[in-house]
């Protein structure tokens, strides 16, 4: 078993992450998509922890981080949803331009 | 008390005046009475201090720095918060410190539009820490500093207590309010000058680290070392730094024919800004030569010096002349002072130990003298609410003791001997007899008789203004007013001036016994003789 | 620090400051009295400030405290004049006030302090006996006057300063005391300043001597700078020892010096002021434009007299036509002069030339003599005409004449004072003038001397119609005058004393036993004067000087002495040509106000102030019109159309080109991301590939 | 070492039996039409690769994969679902027609990443494998050494619960307020 393996193995999940969030309309399944590329992100620190196998276990500890912020980033990210929703009556993202020009 | 001769008092003497700016600023705008009395404890204590360190002086070794400190400031220009002060520099301080309290006691209750002594005070306040500070500064940095720092609150006080009448340029057509033209023009001429002087420093640092200082330096005692082995030579560099600096200086002094900023700022300012105008900011340029010009750089100094006695002897005889055409009073004064500080400049332009001892004694006398006439003028344009001499006359019946005053402070302003304004006058001439070797005979002995012809028309100009003023019946038009004679507090700023006036003229050595060590030394380090 | 050259006739030495013996001299040091005659110096000025403070609460206005001063000036300086008669004294002090730096190898201090010897004792004499008896005059005559506690102050002011002038014992303190009593003279001339005239004069009387202070500073400076001292007494020395440097200017700087003496003692052509300063109250001018002041210049060249005798004998030729022109054409101007104190005014002025042509020849003994006896009968006489005009209110004698059966003392004292003052055997004035005209002709001024002799003719028949028009004859003024009360004749008998005898202590040949005679007392200075004493009365000289006398005084009265005709003849002395000149004063004042003062005062003034006004500020203004023009210009020109051209293209390209790019700018975040997206792999691409 | 060797270690076995239902599950949570399905496929993902983890040895950190994402962020997830209202069904514009640009970024990253990480790290092996860390270790890194970030993410969860709760809450416009008020007033007095 090789590190190699569970790195390009992150580094899908992360791509497809990133086509989930490039493609997706729904505001909720950006999201989804969102968590897939944090695990993509988990797996690569979970790898290297294998491998590096420090006293403190970083690796692992920092994937506990992420996971924590990334709970508190759907708690907050589906409640701006919920705010847009009530809003706008969209949960659609390529519907939300007040930014444009 | 060893902090005190450390460094802490000079410092506290040039900084309690800014502190009590700032505590000023703190105070609410309707107490006046806190006010004046904040400023007038810290300008007391200053004064109180520069008393004691005149007092504890060594006259002994008056040639050395003393009370002095040391202290790394800047260190990537090699600047130090040097200060020190000598026995050229401690009756000026000491002049400094007192016309500044008695400045505040003439002000006491008698504030000229638009009021506000909170930022009036505030602005005279700083205006004392950068004299004094420039008195004390070893430092070119710290000296330019200083010497810049006047500027700003004269300028002020000019700009918003100033003369608010109009008057119209001659050539340009142009009406301008006094206050305004004045007070742009006092800052735009001066900064013009000090924009050169600045050069000037810069030549000595960037120059000083070549020829045997250290490192490159602002340090003056170190200059000055290097100015006694001649260490700036006198090729075109050297030149061109001294020309740059006397620049800046003569604006101050003011040399003619850079003088027209005078007459125009000292007309315009208020009755106290035109006394510190006249009796110490005026001295900076003249001290400048004398610290920083003729030890620094002897022999252009030498070389410059017939020039500095011509432009001197033209603003004598000038500066005379020109007095006699004036209409108003203060602007009268203001010219006097053209003439009075062209006999300062010939003493220094002789490079003599006489010549300038007897500058230094001028730039002292003169400071009390012509800050008196000009306390006396704005006590007078406060009484009569006009400065036009045509419309003065019999001010002697009118108010005996005010006239009394101002006939006194003419005669003294004339040079009569036995009062103080006859020895800077008298040894100027003295020295011009016999300038430093190697300097032109003829010319500064040509300059010596037109020298004393311009005291001759100085006692003209003043026995005329006496009479125009003082004597004579009052106009009709002041017929029916009651005067007021000379108030508590105007006798309170005035006394010691007169009083000094007096003590000086009769024995000059309270001057002299500080300066004379000073300036053999520094005459002979120069030029070595 | 304290200099003292102390002179004993035990110690016979000359005590320098580092104790070496210099030079032996028989002089006696006079004790406590020259010791502390510095008292006398500084009392007139404690009265003077006294007076000023608490004059005003005063019985007599503060004159109890002027005449108390003077009184004690007047003992204290008996007491010296009576010691130097018989010992003759030498005593100098002078405390530095002022080290201001190396010369000559050692320092150069100014000193004030004091000398006491014959010279400086005769002068502390007169001066404390004349303004004793004036100051008691003024206390009568300024009764009800303005302004009576500042008179006094200011003639104590005076008495001080005049003192300080004549004890000073370095041309330092002289130069203070010299312009000191100018500037009393100031302000007693312009007592009543509130006309016009009056202040003019004083201005005039101090700016023409502040003329000649020019020459006596620059004088000054020249001996001190040559010398390194400014010490009569090391003039003196070096005088009397041929000092090489100081004979190289000692000409020029005797003729400078002589130059501010003109000044002070109103030789022609600075005599102008002189007339004018009669427009002070009449004991002022008795006082100081008579008695002492005026001879103030007289005093200097005779402090100075080892220089001019030994070193600037050169300077006499043009010392001597200036005395001798003065003495002759001043006497001439007071022919035709109606103001009796004008008149002795004039009289003053030639009796200076009189005083100046003698010292001028090299008769120091006799200058110094006739300022002795003319300050006696000069006051004497301006105190009569004070009297007369006490009491006839108007100065002019058209408004006088017939006094004498109203005023007997004034009258009588005056005669004694013109008779004197003519040259009348054997008053006071004779004595004096023959010992000028005397050691005139010794010395080789022949031609000059007739003109003194001429001189004394005019003196004569100018005192004889100022005698004749005031006294003699009718009354022509308003009111009926009146004898002035006793406080003014006493002082006039008083002086009428020694204006009758003074004249016998200097009559050539004798000596007075053990006080000696005026010429011992006035030689006891610190180097030998070496000037001509006569041994024995000139009897053909005095023949003359009387003769020319009493011929003037014969034809003063013919012309004058008949009261009918006085009136018309006055008027109708006018001799072509010559009687507009006199009127005129010579156009000498015309010249001098409409040649220089005026010019100065106005044409050139203004010029000066048009320059400053319109060039120089012209300049500085125009400087700054041009940098605010070019400042417009730079901003119109260049920043608005130039910079701010390159500006606004700027922003408006940006403008057009964020136009362009807004769309861009979609507002939908995903875009957002995928840019993002692409950004970090092309950053991560360039980054490998780049590294 | 080829691919003969590699599939002949028997982990590596486990880990194409992890990580082939991984990807596809994967796949699922970004293209499926259906949100409902997208998140299950995310439960899916998660459970295998909560099984990577503890083929890694990272079993504490499987466990908290499995309590906290697939127990409690899948729901809030579902709940967000519903309450916004999203298409539960079928649903073809799930996804927006721009796929090629998305998957060519979406590729560009993948290549990357992976060519860099292959170049880096090559045929590093992991040793150990399958042996846990121990949870106290974890324990005491996390309330020893990374105390401080570990306070930290606290607050921030706190935070990001209060946000939620201000962000998803109704607010009252004044009008409602007092229309409540008066509704509680008429409650109070009957």
């Amino acid at each position: 078993m090789i590190v190699s393996q569970f790195l390009v193995l992150a580094s899908l999940l992360f791509s497809l992450g990133v086509y989930g969030l490039l493609v997706r309309r729904n505001a909720v399944t950006v999201l989804l998509a969102v968590e897939l590329m944090l695990a993509g992100v988990n797996l690569n620190f979970i790898a290297f922890e294998s491998v590096i196998r420090d006293s403190l276990a970083s690796g692992q500890v920092f994937t506990i981080f992420v996971l924590t912020i990334a709970a508190a980033e759907v708690g907050i990210g589906l409640g701006i949803v919920l705010l847009i929703f009530r809003n706008r009556a969209t949960g659609n993202v390529d519907e939300l331009d007040l930014m444009k020009w | 008390m060893s902090w005190f001769d450390n460094g802490w008092g000079l410092s506290l003497v040039v900084f309690l005046p800014a502190l009590g700016a700032m505590v000023l600023l703190g105070i609410p705008k309707a107490q006046e009475t806190a006010q004046k009395w904040t400023a007038m404890l810290f300008t007391g204590v200053a004064m109180v201090m520069s008393i004691i360190i005149a007092a504890t002086f060594e006259y002994g070794s008056a040639e050395q720095f003393q009370f002095g400190t040391k202290l790394s400031w800047i260190p990537a220009i090699g600047s130090n918060y040097n200060v020190g002060v000598d026995g050229i520099s401690l009756p000026l301080l000491v002049l400094s410190t007192v016309i500044t309290v008695l400045a505040i006691i003439y002000s006491w209750n008698n504030w000229e539009e638009p009021h506000n002594p909170k930022a009036f005070l505030a602005l005279m306040l700083i205006l004392a820490t950068g004299m004094n500070g420039t008195f004390v500064a070893l430092d070119l940095v710290l000296f330019f500093i200083f010497f810049e720092l006047v500027l700003l609150p004269m300028y002020f006080m000019i700009g918003i207590w100033g003369d608010k009448s109009e008057r119209t340029l001659p050539v340009f057509n142009k009406v301008v309010e006094n206050r305004l033209y004045a007070s742009l023009k006092f800052f735009l001429f001066t900064l013009f000058g000090s924009a050169f002087m600045l050069l000037g420093f810069l030549g000595l640092y960037f120059r000083s680290g070549e020829v045997g200082a250290p490192s490159n330096t602002f340090d003056i005692p170190t200059l000055i070392a290097l100015g006694s082995e001649n260490a700036f030579g006198s090729g075109t560099f050297a030149f061109l730094v001294f020309g740059a600096m006397f620049l800046g200086f003569a604006v101050k002094v003011p040399m003619w024919p850079f003088h027209t900023w005078l007459p125009d700022a000292h007309t315009a300012a208020p009755t106290v800004g035109s006394v510190l105008l006249a009796a110490i900011m005026l001295k900076l340029g003249s001290y400048a030569f004398i610290r920083i010009s003729i030890p620094i750089l002897p022999d252009m100094a030498k070389q410059w010096a017939p020039a500095i006695g011509i432009l001197a002897v033209i603003g004598i005889i000038y500066g005379s002349l020109a007095c006699l055409a004036q209409t108003d009073i203060k602007r009268l004064i203001a010219f006097s002072s053209v003439g009075h500080m062209g006999f300062v400049m010939l003493g220094i332009a002789t490079m003599t130990d006489i010549g300038i001892n007897a500058a230094i004694i001028g730039m002292v006398a003169h400071g009390i003298i012509t800050g008196l006439l000009f306390f006396l003028a704005g006590s007078m344009s406060h009484r009569y609410h006009t400065r036009e001499i045509a419309r003065l006359g019999g001010n002697q019946k009118l108010m005996p003791w005010l006239g009394g005053v101002l006939a006194f402070t003419a005669m003294a302003s004339l040079g009569l001997p036995g009062l103080a304004g006859f020895w800077g006058e008298f040894m100027a001439l003295l020295a011009s007899f016999s300038p430093l070797d190697g300097l032109d005979l003829t010319l500064f002995r040509t300059l010596m008789v037109l020298g004393a012809i311009g005291t001759v028309l100085t006692a003209g100009y003043m026995l005329w203004l006496l009479q125009r003023v003082n004597l004579g019946e009052p106009k009709p038009e002041w017929d029916g007013r009651e005067f007021h004679d000379i108030d508590m507090f105007e006798w309170m700023a005035w006394a010691p001036l007169i009083i000094a006036t007096v003590a000086i003229g009769v024995f000059p050595n309270i001057v002299f016994g500080a300066t004379r060590d000073a300036v053999v030394n520094l005459v002979q380090n120069a030029f070595g003789g | 620090m304290v200099n003292t050259i102390a002179l004993a006739q035990t110690v016979l030495a000359v005590v320098e400051e580092d104790g070496a013996v210099v030079e032996a001299v028989e002089l006696a040091s006079g004790g406590f009295f020259a010791q502390w005659a510095g008292i006398m110096l500084l009392s007139p000025f404690v009265a003077f400030i006294a007076i000023i403070l608490v004059g005003k609460r005063m019985k007599y206005n503060g004159a109890e405290l002027a005449v108390g001063a003077m009184a004690l000036n007047l003992v204290w300086s008996s007491v010296l004049f009576v010691s130097n008669m018989i010992d003759g004294i030498f005593y100098e002090v002078g405390f530095v006030v002022a080290d201001v730096g190396q010369f000559m190898g050692r320092p150069l201090v100014f000193e004030l302090g004091f000398v006491v010897d014959g010279l400086s004792i005769m002068m502390y004499w007169v001066v404390a006996f004349v303004s004793t008896m004036v100051f008691i005059y003024a206390v009568s005559y300024m009764q009800g006057d303005v302004r009576v506690p500042w008179f006094f102050a200011s003639l104590s002011l005076f008495a001080g300063a005049m003192l300080v002038l004549v004890g000073a014992p370095n041309l330092i303190q002289l130069i203070i005391g010299w312009e000191g009593v100018g500037l009393a003279s100031y302000l007693l001339i312009g007592h009543y300043w509130e006309q016009k005239e009056n202040s003019s004069a004083a201005i005039k009387a101090f700016l023409v001597n502040k003329v000649a202070d020019v020459g006596l500073i620059i004088g000054a400076i020249m001996i001190g700078r040559t010398l390194g001292d400014f010490r009569f007494s090391s003039i003196a020395k070096a005088a009397i020892a041929q000092d090489e440097a100081l004979a190289g200017i000692a000409v020029a700087a005797g003729l400078l010096l002589f130059f501010g003496a003109m000044g002070k003692s109103a030789q022609f052509p600075l005599h102008v002021w002189l007339p004018d300063a009669m427009a002070g109250p009449t004991p002022v001018s008795a006082l100081m434009h008579a008695a002492t002041m005026v001879t103030a210049g007289i005093y200097l060249m005779g402090r100075l007299f080892p220089l001019y005798q030994n070193l600037a004998q050169d300077a006499r030729e043009w010392m001597v036509p200036i005395a001798a022109i003065t003495l002759f054409a001043m006497g001439l101007l007071a022919l035709v002069t109606d103001d009796i104190k004008k008149v002795l005014a004039y009289s003053t002025v030639s009796q200076l030339g009189y005083m100046m042509v003698a010292i001028a020849v090299g008769g120091y003994t006799a200058a110094l003599f006739h300022l002795f006896t003319h300050a006696f009968f000069k006051a004497l006489l301006f105190l009569g005409a004070g009297s007369v005009i006490h009491s006839v209110h108007s100065n002019n004698m058209s408004d006088m004449g017939g006094l004498r059966k109203y005023m007997p003392t004034t009258y009588r004292t005056f005669v004694i004072g013109a008779l004197s003052l003519a040259g009348i055997i054997p008053l006071a004035g004779f004595w004096s003038k023959d010992e000028i005209l005397g050691v005139m002709g010794v010395e080789g001024y022949t031609s000059f001397m007739w003109l003194a002799i001429a001189g004394a003719f005019i003196t004569a028949l100018y005192m004889t119609r100022t005698v004749a028009l005031t006294f003699h004859g009718t009354y022509k003024g308003e009111g009926v005058p009146h004898e002035s009360p006793r406080l003014m004749t006493i002082p006039l008998v008083v002086l009428a004393v020694p204006a009758t005898i003074a004249g016998l202590f200097n009559i050539p040949g004798v000596s007075w036993g053990s006080i000696g005679n005026f010429t011992s007392w006035i030689g006891a200075r610190i180097v030998p004067m070496g000037d001509y004493h006569p041994s024995s009365i000139n009897w053909g000289l005095a023949t003359a000087g009387v003769a020319a006398a009493a011929l003037g005084i014969a034809l003063g009265w013919s012309l004058f002495g008949r009261d009918a005709r006085t009136q018309q003849l006055r008027d109708t002395f006018e001799i072509p040509f010559l009687y507009p000149l006199l009127r005129n004063k010579y156009y000498i004042d015309d010249l001098y106000m409409r040649g220089l003062v005026n010019p100065i005062k106005g044409t050139v003034a203004k010029g000066i102030d048009f320059v400053n006004g319109s060039v120089i500020d012209g300049i500085v203004n125009g400087a700054a019109f041009l940098m605010g023009a070019f400042g417009r210009f730079v901003y119109q020109g260049f920043d608005q159309r130039g910079i701010d051209l390159a500006i606004n293209a700027t922003a408006g390209g940006t403008s057009r080109l964020g136009g362009a790019l807004r769309f861009l700018q979609t507002g939908k975040v995903q875009h957002y991301a995928g840019a993002f997206v692409v950004g970090a792999v092309v950053l991560v691409v360039g980054f490998v590939i780049f590294t | 070492m080829t691919f003969g060797d590699w599939i002949s270690e028997p982990t590596n076995w486990a880990f194409l039996v992890m990580a082939i239902p991984l990807v596809l599950a994967a796949w699922r949570v970004v293209t499926s039409r259906n949100v409902v399905h997208a998140a299950l496929s995310l439960v899916f993902a998660l459970a295998a690769l909560a099984g990577l983890f503890i083929l890694l040895g990272a079993e504490f950190v499987a466990w908290v994969l499995v309590l906290v994402y697939i127990g409690a962020v899948i729901v809030l997830f579902l709940f967000g679902i519903m309450i916004t209202r999203a298409p539960i069904g079928m649903e073809a514009e799930l996804s927006h027609n721009k796929r090629w640009p998305a998957a060519l970024s979406a590729l560009a990253i993948f290549v990357t990443t992976s060519w860099l990480s292959v170049d880096a790290f090559g045929t590093t092996k992991i040793v150990d494998v399958g042996v846990p860390t121990s949870t106290e270790i974890i324990g005491r890194s996390l309330l020893g050494q990374f105390v401080l970030p570990f306070e930290a993410v606290g607050f921030l969860l706190l935070a990001a619960l209060i946000g939620g709760v201000t962000l998803a809450r109704r607010d009252d416009t004044p009008a409602d307020e007092e229309a409540r008020e008066a509704t509680a007033d008429a409650e109070a007095k009957t």
